[in-house]
């Protein structure tokens, strides 16, 4: 098996004659965490949208295991397993907790189209559904609705949602972005221990977290990599000190 | 001239122009509906019973107070306008922070309500609406005797529809216009009063329907039912078409007009399924639509 | 020391049934600057809102000015002479950047004018003819700060203007802030990067579940710095 | 749009109010026959299946169909033709009209679940017009005039159902699978997919789910269940005709749920008692009916988005909550 | 005592209200009036309801009215579509179907029924009044333009073949969907086809816009002519004169033909928002008087059957249609006419719209018996 799990080669997109992502090769490692960080309009969630197909590369190429995807829709790269995050709270909001994971998990029966059949049988996913819930420290939540969890909470029900489908690679966009404190905290850790036999590619502003989590960064600038290793070497480039981090950082 | 696919060519500029007139019909419902839709987030389905009313209107003024066509096309969109507005404000307000299917159900039953209305007071079999005695008559064009009145149609919701939409597209008042369709909370934290511009919009559009009931009052009966059934074509327009712009909806109107004056001629038995097979053909190539943004 | 040109008492405010602020008091001097500290949902964007009006509904007072705007319409108060910039930036998608930038309308005369908002923000110069909600995030905050610098008017609030910001730009609106103040302009803000905040503020508000429970000024945070970790829980 | 979220239950079966509430109805449906005149209960039955169909798309997927009429009346049409001019016995009859929708519902589906929405509405109700068109074009279903006289022949060749109230038990039976089946549906798990994609969309695409399939499906079987009452319904009034992929029919089944509950089990039920007692009574009215339909929506729409089922249910509620 | 219980089922909304609706209702009660039922000791009692134009909704109320009303006859009916359900349900039922406002022969052709009477007019007889004159008068090229469904195929079929038998061509038709807003396109087809006459096999509103758009498009100014095959005396009453001028149509009583029919549009006119008798009020009037002749006879209505029995066993006389009779089939035998709308310069004031070009022999005016294929006549 090769080290490198998710490659691009000479991705490149371009809006009306703007080019937002330009010829990027990117390799991420297998279980690595890997951020992309950059000034604003660098290209990153362009990027991120070229991965997970919310936009069509105008050139380029991005594979995944070794396997093309560079023409593949949306569903079937998470069942590759391949799956993002979302920027806002993605959860079914008049969901239990507990049926949101357990709708992930339904996803290991293949497709669920038995509509003669009683829901009962989807019983045997509520251990696993409890075990990962209990992973993101939401145990006494199980049974609330999700549209009541505070948003840090909801977040971790995202990501307990997103293990269920036992992703090989997450995407997480902003992971961090809105949160307090305290919440920012409770997600690095938990992003820490999910990432554990597993990739993570993240886009992150919050410096903090990407020095705290991140094996590898890449930075972008007007679409192209201006710099990529690990925190130390890329906080020391002065041409990432002067288009992204700024005085305050050096 | 020789035959083009054995029609003869009087014939078939003929129909191209006859096109052009229904097209005007569906581009200044379609363009109502559009400006409705955009402010309000509603599919007015009452759109129809307004453009009826709007006839009627006009039929009970010279009738009733015996005011002419002329000044119908002005006190007629500002009356029912005024309905529509009466609407707004005691309804159709009470459900913006509700899903927009709810909208679609209200102005449904209102619909219902006012061509039930309608039906009894007038019956159904259809008034007659004379043509204003300055546009009677016609013009042979050569290829065709074209009534004056018709050509009066086209060019007058032509200049309608453009203007609406410079004001739309072009203007200061269409830039808050299209903002507040995004977000009228923020628009209104800007110190635009937004629920004022919500009223008119829909007095606006309301009364575009109305004005469009006029214009059709003396080519049709004027009747209780002649917006029912049009209103669900228009709707197949406005699919075709995508809400994105106003402009796509004035082109679809006229666009489509033509083509169903061209498929009467070829095989007149599709004419009142064409749109439709449009329809059906566009969903499947843009579901978007022509001119919409994909949501 | 000035008169209180914001002063908010036993505010209020609903989101439909749910009940978010319960009695919020708290007051912003003509040329202060102001935040509103506390953690995810204390009710702080709500209490921004509240002040707008753009809530559910909501009771209490809320003066400007010394003028009562609890039951005025949203509008009504911007015209008073207040901007408010939201946290989802809320950046039109059918407007482009020029539009954008226009839209709102003056309430007063003394805003910025559009070459200096270039300025402050390159990014928007190059993108004027695109679409609004085709800038990057962190161009859309630029775009959402800028609009409201136009308008005039005296009193901003700024809902975490520095989120999905690159740290050369958050320096960037620090400065702009500071500059801002000096021209007579009065802040309340509100920020999660209470690092960043400490350099722009006067003094801070905390809030808890929809109340403000503490005030602490800014020269006595350094003092303070184990109280707010426990409001905070950072 | 939903009214009430369908109660989140972990258990297996029915809710026990439910299995009481549904035990009295059967009883008063198996007695009803013998106090009021049953040829008005079949309608009923049949246009409660056609609400619980319909019902099933907007109250559990979120899709509001404004052209269910198009599956109820062309399901009637080919029940009717093949029952009249093929002779073909009622079993068949109707399980052939049902098919019909069935293929039709894979059509209509596949194009409408292409948007969502206003715009689902509206090609749902445009594609019915076309459909009503051709049916007015179309030899076979003899335009204005439709299919009449529809014979009842023995069901299976031994059970005489041209007295109306044994056919009123055939009918009853009818309904009574299709409800049971649309329940089944809604509790299946296939149905928490459902609900997953109402509250969430692009969530449960990127859980990897494809929701076109499962909207498509939903679709279909909601335009199916619409056509077997449909072709049951042309055995209880023994005629097929434009009335019933009309648009006004389409807009009549949206009543129905909406005035009953949506998204409930049985305010579709209740809204087609309601709705069809109302035009049967008033029919002497004449287009005052219209009138107050139009009426009931804009009542219901304001002020009883639940319906009279999910207002009892939500009062039910919380009076035992308080 | 006898007691007879009438259902007047029209339509009371839609387009058909003016010229039969609640007219007919007024009608049918004064027959039983004029009659002078009770003292003849027969109590009628009247029921009405709209049927909207709807097939299931008549046989709804057609099958609630035999089953729980009481209801022993139904007169009127004007729809094919819901007149073919009614007679059905009626015959099913045993009970009396008087059809004044339908116009499908199929009534009396392959439908035919022992318990119904067709009675003012039907399809053939409109083709054969109107086709035969105007052909007869040198209008020997037609066009058509027929309503895309089974009742203007028929009427055009139907005149066709009466054209061709007379020795005139058709030189092509177009089919117009049903309420269609706007003919100009399918009006242009029939200018273009440079036909005499334009046919014009629809009904309504159909009618009406087809007529009023060939004026506006100048038609008939540059020398064709319009045919209405099926008009009605209200249709000509919402197209003015000066539209309507110069149509020539087929039908079965006008007002203003004799004493007797005038002081009964007086009567009528003064009961009905001035709206004055059309021919569909004229039949329903004239059919439910034969019928209580026939109950007075027969003492009883319970027995349909036996009740048309008699009706075509009595020859029918009444004040506005004459002297006739009911042929085997169900079919009323009267004269028909040829009427042409006055200019306006000729009409002496409101509803003086017709002049009679031609009267058609009762003998002449309907389908012959052995032409209809109704299993009733073989045996
Ligand atoms: N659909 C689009 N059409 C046109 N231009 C676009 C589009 N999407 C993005 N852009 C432009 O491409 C550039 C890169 O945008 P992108 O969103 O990838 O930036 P980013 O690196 O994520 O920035 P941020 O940190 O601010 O979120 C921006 O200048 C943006 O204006
Ligand atoms: N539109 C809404 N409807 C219902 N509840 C809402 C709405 N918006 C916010 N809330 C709730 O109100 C509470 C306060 O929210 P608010 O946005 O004011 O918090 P905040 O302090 O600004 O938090 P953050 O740091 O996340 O922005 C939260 O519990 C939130 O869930
Ligand atoms: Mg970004
Ligand atoms: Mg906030």
């Amino acid at each position: 098996m090769s080290d490198i799990i998710l490659e691009t080669d000479g991705l490149t997109k371009e809006f009306r004659g703007f080019i937002a992502v330009n010829n990027v090769t990117l390799r991420v490692r297998r279980h690595s965490i890997h951020a992309l960080i950059g000034p604003n309009g660098a290209g990153k969630t362009t990027c991120f949208n070229l991965l997970t197909k919310f936009l069509i590369p105008s050139r380029g190429k991005i594979s995944y295991n070794g396997r093309d995807i560079t023409a593949t829709k949306p569903a079937d790269i998470a069942r590759l397993g391949l799956v993002r995050s979302f920027q806002i709270s993605a959860v079914f909001p008049h969901l239990s907790v507990l049926e949101n994971v357990r709708v992930a998990l339904q996803r290991k029966r293949g497709d669920s189209f038995d509509f003669w059949r009683s829901q009962s049988v989807l019983e045997i996913y509520n251990d696993r559904a409890l075990e990962l819930i209990e992973w993101v420290g939401l145990t006494e939540y199980a049974n609330t609705v999700a549209v009541e969890l505070p948003y840090g909470r909801k977040r971790a029900l995202e990501i307990a949602t997103t293990l269920a489908l036992e992703p090989e690679m997450m995407l997480l966009d902003e992971p961090t972005a809105g949160m307090g404190h305290e919440d920012v905290g409770r997600i690095a850790a938990l992003i820490k221990r999910v990432a554990q036999g597993r990739t993570v590619l993240m886009v992150e502003h919050n410096l903090s977290v990407v020095a705290d989590l991140s094996d590898t960064i890449t930075v972008l600038a007007r679409g192209e990599v201006l710099a990529e290793g690990d925190y130390a070497t890329v906080s020391k480039n002065p041409d990432v000190v002067q288009a992204y981090m700024g005085a305050g950082h050096g | 001239m020789p035959d083009i696919f054995g029609i003869p060519p009087q014939a078939l500029f003929g129909q191209l122009l006859l096109g052009l007139i229904n097209g005007a019909f569906y581009a200044l419902l379609s363009l109502g509906l559009a400006v409705i839709f955009g402010l309000l987030n509603i599919i007015n389905f009452t759109h129809g019973a307004q453009y009826m009313m709007g006839a009627f209107v006009a039929w009970m003024l010279l009738n009733w107070l015996g005011v002419g066509y002329w000044w119908a096309l002005l006190i007629v969109p500002v009356t029912v306008g005024l309905t529509g507005i009466l609407i707004e404000r005691t309804m159709l307000h009470r459900l913006y922070k509700l899903d927009h299917l709810y909208g679609l159900l209200l102005t449904f039953g209102i619909a219902l309500i006012i061509q039930g209305v309608f039906r009894n007071q007038f019956g159904s079999s259809g008034l007659p609406y004379g043509i204003p005695a300055q546009l009677r008559g016609g013009t042979d064009l050569g290829f065709m005797f074209m009534p004056n009145y018709r050509g009066w149609v086209v060019v007058v919701s032509l200049v309608v529809c453009l203007a609406t939409w410079f004001v739309i597209e072009k203007t200061k008042l269409g830039s808050y216009l299209r903002a507040a369709t995004e977000n009228p909370a923020l628009v209104q934290s800007f110190g635009i009063n937004v629920p004022r511009m919500i009223t008119l919009t829909y007095g606006f559009g309301v009364g575009l329907a109305a004005f469009t009931g006029v214009l059709a009052a003396p080519i049709y009966q004027v009747s209780p039912l002649m917006g029912a059934d049009l209103i669900i074509i228009v709707f197949a327009v406005v699919v075709i078409g995508g809400m994105g712009s106003i402009m796509g909806s004035i082109l679809t109107g006229f666009g489509l007009g033509i083509i169903e004056g061209l498929t009467k001629v070829f095989y007149p038995e599709a004419s009142s399924t064409v749109i439709f097979v449009i329809m059906v053909i566009v969903l499947l190539i843009k579901p978007a639509g022509l001119f919409g943004r994909a949501r | 020391m000035a008169e209180a040109m914001l002063s908010v008492s036993g505010l209020n405010a609903w989101y439909g049934e749910s009940h978010i602020l319960h009695g919020v008091d708290f007051q912003v001097r003509e040329g202060e600057v102001v935040t509103l500290l506390g953690r995810n949902g204390a009710g702080k964007t709500t209490t921004m809102k509240s002040v707008m009006g753009i809530v559910g509904s909501r009771k209490g007072s809320v003066k400007f000015k010394g003028t009562e705007t609890i039951s005025l319409p949203s509008y009504a108060i911007a015209r008073q002479g207040i901007a408010f910039c939201p946290e989802e930036r809320g950046i039109f998608a059918s407007l482009d950047v020029k539009e954008n930038l226009l839209l709102p309308p003056a309430v007063a005369e003394g805003g910025l004018s559009v070459e200096t908002i270039f300025e402050l923000f390159p990014n928007l110069k190059e993108r004027l003819a695109s679409q609004g909600t085709k800038l990057s995030g962190g161009e859309q905050q630029m775009l959402a700060i800028g609009r409201i610098l136009r308008t005039g008017a005296k009193l901003l609030l700024l809902d975490e203007p520095t989120e999905g910001l690159a740290p050369v730009i958050v320096q960037q609106i620090g400065r702009t802030i500071r500059r801002l103040k000096n021209e007579g302009f009065t802040i309340l803000l509100v920020e999660q990067n209470f690092r960043f905040a400490a350099t722009v503020a006067d003094r801070h508000y905390v809030m808890e579940h929809g109340r403000v429970v503490d005030e602490i000024a800014n020269d006595a945070l350094e003092a303070n710095m184990e109280k707010l970790h426990e409001y905070l829980g950072v | 749009m939903s009214g009430e979220p369908a109660q989140a239950s972990n258990e297996t079966g029915m809710p026990r109010h439910q299995r009481l509430i549904l035990g009295a109805l059967v009883a008063a449906l198996i007695v009803l026959p013998y106090i009021l005149y049953p040829v008005f209960l079949m309608k009923v039955l049949c246009f409660a299946l056609f609400a619980c169909a319909f019902n099933l798309l907007i109250g559990y997927v979120g899709l509001l169909s404004f052209g269910h009429a198009l599956f109820f009346g062309w399901a009637a049409y080919v029940s009717a033709h093949s029952a009249k001019v093929w002779g073909w016995p009622p079993e068949f009859a109707i399980l052939g009209g049902a098919a019909t929708a069935f293929v039709l519902g894979i059509a209509v589906g596949a194009l409408a679940i292409r948007r969502q929405g206003i715009y689902f509405a509206m090609i749902t109700l445009a594609l019915a017009q076309m459909a009503f068109f051709f049916a007015l074009q179309a030899p076979f279903t003899g335009g204005e005039d439709g299919i009449q006289a529809v014979p009842r022949r023995p069901l299976f060749g031994f059970i005489d159902i041209s007295n109306d109230t044994t056919f009123y038990y055939v009918v009853l039976t009818v309904f009574l699978a299709g409800f049971a089946l649309i329940y089944r549906i809604v509790h299946s798990p296939f149905g928490q997919v459902l609900k997953a994609i109402r509250e969430n969309e692009p969530r449960t695409i990127s859980l990897g789910y494809r929701v076109n399939h499962y909207k498509l499906l939903a679709f279909v079987l909601s335009a199916s269940l619409a056509g077997l009452a449909g072709s049951t319904k042309v055995f209880v009034t023994q005629l097929a005709s434009l009335t019933d992929v009309q648009w006004q029919m389409s807009g009549e089944v949206v009543l129905m749920t909406l005035v009953g509950g949506l998204g409930t089990m049985f305010g579709p039920v209740v809204g087609a008692f309601f709705v069809i007692t109302m035009q049967t009574y008033l029919a002497t009215m004449g287009e005052w009916v219209l009138v107050i339909q139009g009426v009931i929506f804009v009542i219901v729409v304001l002020s009883f988005r639940r319906g009279i089922v999910g207002e009892i249910a939500a009062w039910w509620k919380s009076r035992n909550g308080a | 005592q006898t007691n007879v219980k009438i259902g007047v089922l029209s339509d009371m909304s839609s387009l058909y209200t003016d010229l039969a609706g609640a007219g007919s209702v007024l009608a049918a009660r004064m027959a039983a009036d004029d009659f002078g039922a009770a003292a003849k000791g027969i109590r009628v009692e009247f029921v009405s309801a709209d049927h909207q134009n709807k097939a299931d909704v008549g046989s709804n109320i057609a099958r609630q009215w035999y089953d729980r009303d009481g209801v022993d006859m139904i007169v009127d009916v004007p729809n094919s579509g819901v007149a073919l359900a009614v007679n059905g349900v009626t015959r099913e039922k045993n009970k009396v179907f008087l059809v004044s406002g339908a116009a499908t022969s199929a009534l009396t052709g392959e439908q035919c029924s022992p318990n119904t009477v067709h009675w003012t007019y039907d399809t053939w007889a409109l083709a054969n009044g109107t086709g035969k004159a105007i052909v007869q008068t040198g209008g020997d090229t037609w066009f058509f333009l027929t309503a895309d469904y089974a009742f203007g195929h028929q009427l055009e079929a139907d005149t066709t073949n009466v054209v061709k038998a007379m020795g005139g061509r058709v030189l092509g038709g177009v089919r117009a969907p049903l309420n269609t807003n706007d003919f100009s396109s399918f009006l242009l087809q029939a200018q273009s086809s440079r036909a005499k006459i334009i046919g014009l096999a629809n009904a309504g509103g159909d009618t009406v816009n087809s007529i009023k758009q060939a004026a506006e498009f100048g038609i008939v100014r540059r020398g064709q002519s319009l045919a209405g095959l099926l008009v009605f005396l209200t249709d000509v009453h919402g197209l003015g004169l000066e539209t309507a001028q110069g149509l020539i149509m087929t039908e079965a009583f006008y007002w203003d033909q004799s004493d007797a029919s005038r002081a009964f549009a007086k009567r009528f006119a003064a009961a009905n928002k001035g709206i004055h008798p059309t021919m569909v009020h004229a039949g329903v009037y004239s059919s439910v008087t034969h019928y209580l002749k026939a109950i007075e006879a027969t003492k009883s209505a319970a027995d349909g059957k036996a009740v048309v029995e008699k009706m075509k066993a009595t020859p029918t006389d009444d004040p506005l249609f004459g002297k006739g009779e009911i042929r085997k089939d169900g079919r009323k035998i009267h004269d028909m006419y040829l009427f042409e709308v006055k200019k306006p310069s000729e009409s002496k004031g409101a509803w003086d719209y017709y002049k009679t070009r031609a009267t058609i022999p009762a003998a002449q005016a309907f389908r012959p018996l052995n032409e209809g294929k109704c299993p009733l006549v073989g045996g």
